[in-house]
């Protein structure tokens, strides 16, 4: 019996297969995502509700005339309770808060989005880079993060808003930038521990360049930490785009943004309390909708948490 | 670790500079300064502006501007406040209490609702009680925080004779509405936080090592579970601690809370730069200290990120 | 020097005790029957205590309770009444005015009010940072005591408001001592029926009932001025009792303190007149045509019931309908008001150098201002005149309005009943003139009404005035909004003024 | 009551365990209606491939199975007592007292937040009644008893190499004295010197304490140099069971066959090695028949269309392969001596 230590010669199970091309291979992953997504109930509700919300906003102004049923002013019909006629009641200026609240996604969705995706552009870059390579560089943006967290949202928006004009994109660039520091540290603390994964130096030792490392190897392996806070971040920023419009750096008047409706109908909060619950609920089912979808699509991307 | 918490101490003085001329560029580029506010509230006449400006300070480049606030900073002057004339540090030190308060408080209600929440979504992860407990913990996030504060105040305040409506003088029942108002609007970020790092713990081997030892699940998930997930979990707390130690501007206006949000706040609206520069370093240091103070806790939870301190080396990859 | 002063504070406090004594033999029987400390809810923040320091409404509140002035504004007779001087006369020139002061009257420190004081308030006045202040005591001539008794100011030029400039509690009585020895705290010290007890930022106002007060003591010990800058938070803590008095309730919940048998509700139109000032330097609105379109197409009473609730009443004038001098009847002079007259407001535009309509920026800085202007945006729609709203905060609005890069903005004004008041809107310099209206006779009859004392001349002057800016329209008046003071039912003894500045002193609620 | 349990008597008898894991997609059936017994002071190695439902019949033993897996069993009793019977608190008692476990990955194992003592103490407080203070010498004893010196009980498992990892975990295993041990792999992960110093501990402590034990792995080698019993697995069946010299030297089974035909041979280096063809079959998907049928070079069409039936060789020497139906069938494995 000298065959002590020698293990049997275990089938090739997991051999891994080569460089096989890798289009191939990505076209296949992006396939079992959607595989794995589909299967996803409350992807699949999140991922309903985000097309429902998307094709109303598309199609607004074709369902609604702009001038007469969004901005148009009735003082006489101000303020009337939930109805047939209006579902979700009328506001102080006798418009239709049904209708401003469906209108309103086109901006409310696009701000939270696109606010979202210019800090965690940012952040992720920053993030990555300060996680992987240490050092100055670490040094340098982690110290520049401290900074940019110190300027409290609101300077930030009179800033950019009064600088730059009171746009909607301006609007979402000063929401975005105030997100970033979240985003930089998120994605530096799970660099950091992906980093020193003995994967990684195995793609050193292939020869593999830095840059494709950190997109296509360390960052994927991050994900799910990220699309959770980026998920999350959309309803922040619909909620911070609300304090901001209250003073007066939202999306300009007579735009029925949700933050500035909520913002206006705070005086209503006891008298007329439609006025702040039905925008509220909007933000709500958004925000649970991206929740989900996210949810779903962590899931998928993250091998480790399918069992 | 005591030479860790030096250099990081020691890092927070670029950060200190870095933020004071930030704020102060940024003061400069606002629209509108404090003289001309003045000019609408007082009736005044263009030619007592110069002399106003000049009053406050107001004239010369940033550069110059910042390099002479600096140097009273160094001897640890942070100038009066040009609305009120009073000292920056008194103004911002009297606020301190209730914002201490107030944020010891949210972060305690944020925690108490969304650890249990996110554990228990945890593990009955993919089952209805893990969506719903989730949605739950969303209402928070999505409820602007004035009008939690205002309904609790109509609903619980106006029925709860012994809840006052505001203030911070009636001692432990004046925190818990604020407190309330804020750590709801926390919770969704800390139950997600808990939900997922106990999933990726709930999935490690050595919970089966502590289950094969013979412990019940409770103890498994609450003592051994749970503190290998609490790094990811102090982290957000910890930060979302930082965050409302800085202020939160919304529930201080509804609950009338004497914080320093609104003090900062309305120092920007009056543009106030003494106030605004000096509340945000101090407010930057007070947040940097809070930060050492989570990043020192690590190592207390996790034996293995202590011995990174000690050794901190640094991997140039 | 520290010494003695101290020295003698603690002999005055021991002493004090003596003196009151024997002016409020009643006061144990009064007290028991009302609460000893009245606490009021108020909507602005108070950022100091010193008087000279701060000019606003909120402000002007606690002022007056702790200082006095050297007269003072009854807003009910509106005349000026005695404080501190019992009478004063001026030269024929009304250029040096004599002012003969109370020899009864203590400093909250005790030290004995004298003419002393008035120099000193003048030499401090000279470095204070109110700008109104400044200018007023470096624009003397002279100042000086006569005796202990007895103060001369004398004027570079005749000032007939003089006495309502000074009437302001920013122009209150400093005691030398008190701010020689605390350059800080020393302005607190006033002769007003209360003292500063504690002042906590943000969160309240302590006053404390000053005992040796020369005047009628007030029954409260004490009053704490509480800020609540939600108004519907306000309102509950009314309800909740932990408040007896709400200053400006919001307008959506008056119903609610109407419906509480337990609430009195004290509504008022103010003084704060709400306009839409048309800055007549652009290049389009310089065309007076674009402007009365624009005056003629507005439904005021539309934007009353949107942005104010439904709550104020319209304006038919750019002046004061309390000031001195006010005229509305523009049928006599063969002018109309700016009733709403889109057929009108199109002639108008017809005639102007754009007949087919324009797109304008209106500037708002304030919620409330945006939807009065999302109102006036959709009613200018039928004259084809495009809004669009730009909102900016208050410091941003201040640097548009210096600079002039602005088109429109809404503002509210709170005149003094002196008719020269006006100036600010209407005479170049002026960081009020938001319409940046200059008409040279205009400007003329100001300066002439100013030294006139003839008061039916001075009337027609001020008349010519209001003819010639409504016939050019630089601003559109909108309206008076309405405002109040909800208390509870026990409370009583306050004064509830127009123009919000409050008058506490007396204000007692039992038990 | 010990004194009364002879030799023979097993400790752990387990019939038609099944384990299947169900999900939304597809159902695994990890484990196949196995039966086996263990007696006392004797070793039964469990060997086969990875994936053969070897853990998964550990955990089952311990009532470990995760979610969403589903248990069925006619017995599962270890000690006279039936394991799927007991309440919570019966298992919990059951648990590191009567049956311990240690797992395959020593660098996962243990908790990586407490200390290494703190751990075995743990084990200690739950079970016995002893004092904390009592629970950490036993610590430290255990420690020593391993061969890791008592002063480093203030450790946390990090600062411990892979082979000292392991030993830790047998001494957690351990600190209670169980009647059955079971071992998943236990120097899988481990140096060749320091899987022989780990696998000779384990011997002596076995002897020592006469404890009957379980391992699982697919080194043959381990199997030839500590179990007394071999059990060979294949797609959640035991496919061969029967003693060391049975099973190694009269092996019945192809599959077997195929195991050792896989190791190289040190006397005849130039041979090539015979690997089995193909892939085991996907758990989710398994065949109606024999599922080694698809590899199996003996395989004819009655192996594909019926589970084969247990062929008995001797009172302990049983074979599920339906090839032995066939009159006069033999492997190309010859026997040995």
């Amino acid at each position: 019996m000298s065959i002590n230590n020698v293990t049997i010669n275990a089938p090739a199970t997991e051999s891994a297969h080569g460089p096989a091309p890798r289009r191939y291979v990505r076209k296949t992953q992006m396939r079992i995502v959607l595989h794995q997504l589909s299967k996803n109930k409350g992807a699949m509700v999140g991922l309903f509700i985000i097309l429902a919300i998307v094709l109303v906003a598309i199609f607004a102004d074709v369902l609604f005339d702009y001038d007469r049923d969004v901005v148009g002013i009735h003082i006489s019909q101000k303020l009337l309770r939930p109805s047939w006629a209006h579902p979700f009641g009328t506001d102080d200026l006798g418009r239709d808060i049904f209708i401003r609240v469906l209108y309103g996604s086109r901006y409310s969705v696009s701000v939270g989005v696109v606010a979202t995706i210019i800090g965690l552009g940012i952040g992720v870059v920053l993030g990555a880079i300060a996680g992987y390579y240490c050092g100055l560089a670490e040094d340098i943006i982690m110290r520049f993060n401290d900074i940019l967290s110190a300027v409290p949202s609101i300077l930030m928006g009179i800033v950019i808003v009064s600088a730059m004009g009171a746009t909607t994109f301006n609007l979402m660039l000063a929401i975005g930038i105030t997100s970033v520091p979240q985003f930089v540290r998120i994605t530096r603390a799970s660099v950091l521990t992906v980093r020193n994964q003995e994967y990684i130096e195995a793609l050193h030792a292939a020869g593999i360049s830095e840059a494709r490392i950190i997109a296509f190897h360390v960052l994927p392996n991050c994900l799910s930490p990220i699309i959770v806070q980026a998920t999350l971040r959309i309803a922040s920023a619909i909620i911070a785009a609300s304090s901001l419009s209250f003073l007066g750096l939202g999306v300009p008047a007579p735009a029925p943004e949700w933050g500035s409706m909520l913002s206006l109908g705070r005086q209503y909060v006891r008298t007329a309390s439609y006025l702040t619950i039905f925008p509220g609920l909007a933000i709500l089912v958004t925000v649970l909708a991206f929740n989900l979808l996210g949810d779903g699509l962590r899931d998928a991307i993250d091998p480790k948490l399918k069992k | 670790m005591l030479r860790y918490a030096m250099k990081r101490l020691l890092l927070m003085i670029p950060v200190i500079i870095g933020v004071s001329f930030l704020i102060f560029f940024i003061m400069d580029l606002a629209p509108g300064d404090i003289v001309d506010l003045k000019l609408a509230e007082e009736g005044l006449t263009y030619e007592q502006t110069e002399q106003l400006r000049e009053a406050y300070g107001l004239t010369g480049s940033v550069f110059t501007r910042y390099f002479s606030y600096m140097l009273n900073f160094l001897k640890g002057d942070l100038g009066t406040s040009n609305v009120s004339g009073r000292p920056v540090l008194d103004s911002f030190l009297e606020k301190m209490p209730a914002t201490i308060v107030l944020a010891c408080a949210s972060i305690f209600v944020s925690i108490i609702i969304s650890i249990p929440l996110g554990i228990y979504a945890a593990i009955k992860r993919g089952t209805f009680a893990d969506n719903a407990s989730m949605v739950l913990s969303f209402i928070g996030l999505s409820i602007p925080n004035f009008w939690l504060g205002l309904m609790l105040i109509i609903v619980v305040a106006l029925n709860v004779s012994w809840l006052p409506t505001g203030g911070f003088t009636k001692g432990i029942a004046s925190v818990i509405l604020p407190a309330i108002t804020v750590g709801t609007g926390l919770t969704a970020t800390l139950a997600r936080t808990t939900r997922s790092s106990m999933l990726d713990v709930l999935s490690q081997d050595y919970l089966r090592t502590e289950r094969a030892k013979g412990h019940k699940e409770f103890k498994v998930i609450m003592k051994y579970a749970l503190r290998n997930a609490l790094i990811p979990i102090i982290t957000i707390a910890g930060g979302q601690f930082a965050v409302t130690l800085g202020g939160a501007v919304l529930t201080e206006t509804v609950f009338s809370w004497p914080g320093v949000g609104r003090l900062i706040v309305d120092a920007v609206n009056s543009r106030d730069v003494p106030m605004v520069v000096g509340c945000i370093i101090l407010k930057s240091i007070t947040i940097g200290i809070v930060v050492l103070i989570v990043d020192l806790l690590y190592a207390v939870i996790d034996p293995r990120i202590k011995a990174q301190y000690a050794k901190r080396k640094r991997k140039t990859a | 020097m520290k010494k003695t002063v101290i020295a003698m504070l603690l002999i005055l406090l021991s002493l004090s005790p003596c003196f009151a004594t024997g002016v409020k033999e009643e006061q144990p029987a009064k007290t028991a029957s009302y609460k000893e400390e009245v606490v009021i809810g108020v909507q602005s923040k108070t950022s100091g205590t010193n008087p000279t320091s701060q000019t606003s409404v909120a402000h002007k509140i606690l002022f007056n309770l702790t200082h006095n002035s050297l007269v003072g504004y009854d807003e009910k007779s509106k005349e000026i009444v005695p404080e501190l001087a019992v009478e004063w006369k001026s030269s024929s020139d009304l250029k040096t005015w004599t002012f003969t002061l109370r020899n009864d009257v203590t400093f909250h420190n005790g030290q004995k009010f004298t003419a002393d004081d008035v120099l000193y308030t003048a030499e401090y006045g000279r470095t204070a940072s109110n700008a109104t202040v400044k200018s007023f005591w470096t624009g003397l001539e002279s100042i000086k005591a006569i005796d202990d008794t007895h103060v001369e100011l004398v004027l570079k030029t005749a000032n007939l408001d003089l006495l309502y400039l000074i009437s302001n509690e920013y122009f209150a009585i400093l005691n030398r001592e008190a701010v020689v020895a605390d350059a800080t705290k020393g302005p607190d010290i006033g002769t007003g029926p209360y003292m500063n007890k504690e002042f906590y930022s943000g969160d309240y106002t302590l006053l404390e009932r000053f005992d040796s007060y020369w005047g009628t003591l007030p029954a409260a010990k004490y009053l704490r001025f509480r800020y609540l800058p939600e108004g519907t938070a306000r309102l509950a803590a009314l309800e909740n009792g932990e408040i007896d008095v709400c200053q400006a309730p919001n307008n959506t919940e008056l119903d609610i303190i109407k419906a509480n048998a337990e609430l009195v509700l004290n509504t008022y139109q103010t003084t704060a007149l709400t306009f839409l000032a048309l800055n007549t330097e652009d290049p389009v609105l310089s065309d007076q045509n674009v402007r009365l379109a624009i005056a003629y197409a507005i439904n005021i009473q539309d934007v009353i019931d949107g942005a104010a609730s439904g709550f104020a009443g319209i304006a038919n004038g750019m002046w004061g309908f309390f000031q001195y001098g006010y005229f509305d009847d523009w049928k006599s002079v063969g002018q109309s008001s700016y009733a709403t007259n889109v057929e009108t407001a199109k002639q108008y535009l017809a005639k102007s150098k754009y007949p087919q309509g324009a797109t304008l920026k209106f500037t708002a800085a304030s919620s409330w201002t945006v939807n009065a202007l999302q109102i006036i945006q959709d009613q200018l729609k039928a004259i084809n005149i495009k809004v669009e709203i730009e909102q900016v905060d208050a410091a941003g609005l201040s640097r548009k309005t210096t600079t002039g890069d602005y088109q429109a903005i809404i503002y509210s004004v709170t005149f003094t009943s002196a008719g020269s008041d006006s100036a600010r809107i209407f005479t170049p310099g002026n960081s009020v003139n938001y319409a940046r209206y200059n008409n040279a006779r205009v400007n003329e009859l100001f300066n002439l009404a100013g030294s006139d004392t003839n008061d039916t001349t001075r009337k027609a002057k001020y008349k010519e005035i209001q003819t010639i800016v409504h016939a050019e329209c630089p601003y559109v008046p909108l309206y008076y909004a309405n405002s109040g003071v909800a208390h509870s039912k026990k409370a009583e003894g306050a004064v509830y003024n127009t123009s919000g500045n409050h008058d506490y002193t007396y204000i007692k609620v039992a038990k | 009551m010990e004194t009364m349990k002879s030799l023979h008597d097993p400790v752990l008898e387990v019939e038609d365990l099944s384990v299947q894991f169900v999900t939304e997609d597809e159902t695994v059936n990890a484990v196949n209606h196995i039966s086996f017994k263990l007696r006392k002071g004797r070793t039964l190695g469990f060997v086969g491939e990875t994936g053969a439902g070897k853990t998964t019949t550990a955990l089952a033993l311990l009532r470990l199975v995760p979610n969403p897996g589903k248990v069925e069993s006619k017995r599962i009793e270890v000690c006279g007592r039936e394991v799927s019977a007991m309440t919570a608190r019966q298992l919990e008692k059951y648990r590191g007292d009567d049956i311990a476990m240690i797992f395959q990955d020593p660098m996962t194992a243990l908790n990586p937040v407490f200390t290494v003592g703190q751990q075995i103490a743990d084990s200690i407080l739950l079970h016995q009644d002893v004092t904390y203070g009592e629970a950490m010498k036993k610590a430290e004893e255990m420690l020593e008893l391993v061969g890791i010196p008592a002063s480093r009980q203030a450790e946390y498992p990090h600062q411990f190499s892979g082979g000292m990892k392991q030993r830790v975990v047998i001494a957690i295993a351990l600190a209670c004295n169980p009647e059955v041990m079971i071992a998943d792999e236990p120097t899988t992960a481990l140096d060749v010197t320091i899987q022989a110093q780990v696998l000779n501990l384990m011997k002596k402590l076995r002897d020592d304490r006469r404890m009957s034990m379980i391992m699982i792995t697919h080194n043959l080698g381990i199997i030839a140099d500590i179990c007394d019993e071999v059990a060979v697995m294949y797609a959640g069946r035991i496919v061969e069971t029967g003693t060391l010299v049975e099973v190694f030297n009269h092996t019945k089974h192809p599959y077997t066959e195929g195991l050792f035909n896989s190791l190289p041979n040190i006397l005849n280096r130039t041979a090539k090695l015979k690997p089995i063809p193909g892939l085991m079959p996907d758990p989710s998907n398994l065949p109606v028949g024999c599922a080694f049928a698809p590899r199996c070079r003996y395989a004819g069409p009655d192996c594909t269309c019926a589970q084969p039936k247990a062929h008995w060789f001797s009172d302990t020497h049983t074979v599920a392969c339906a090839a032995y139906e066939r009159v006069g069938f033999t492997i190309d494995r010859p026997e040995k001596k």
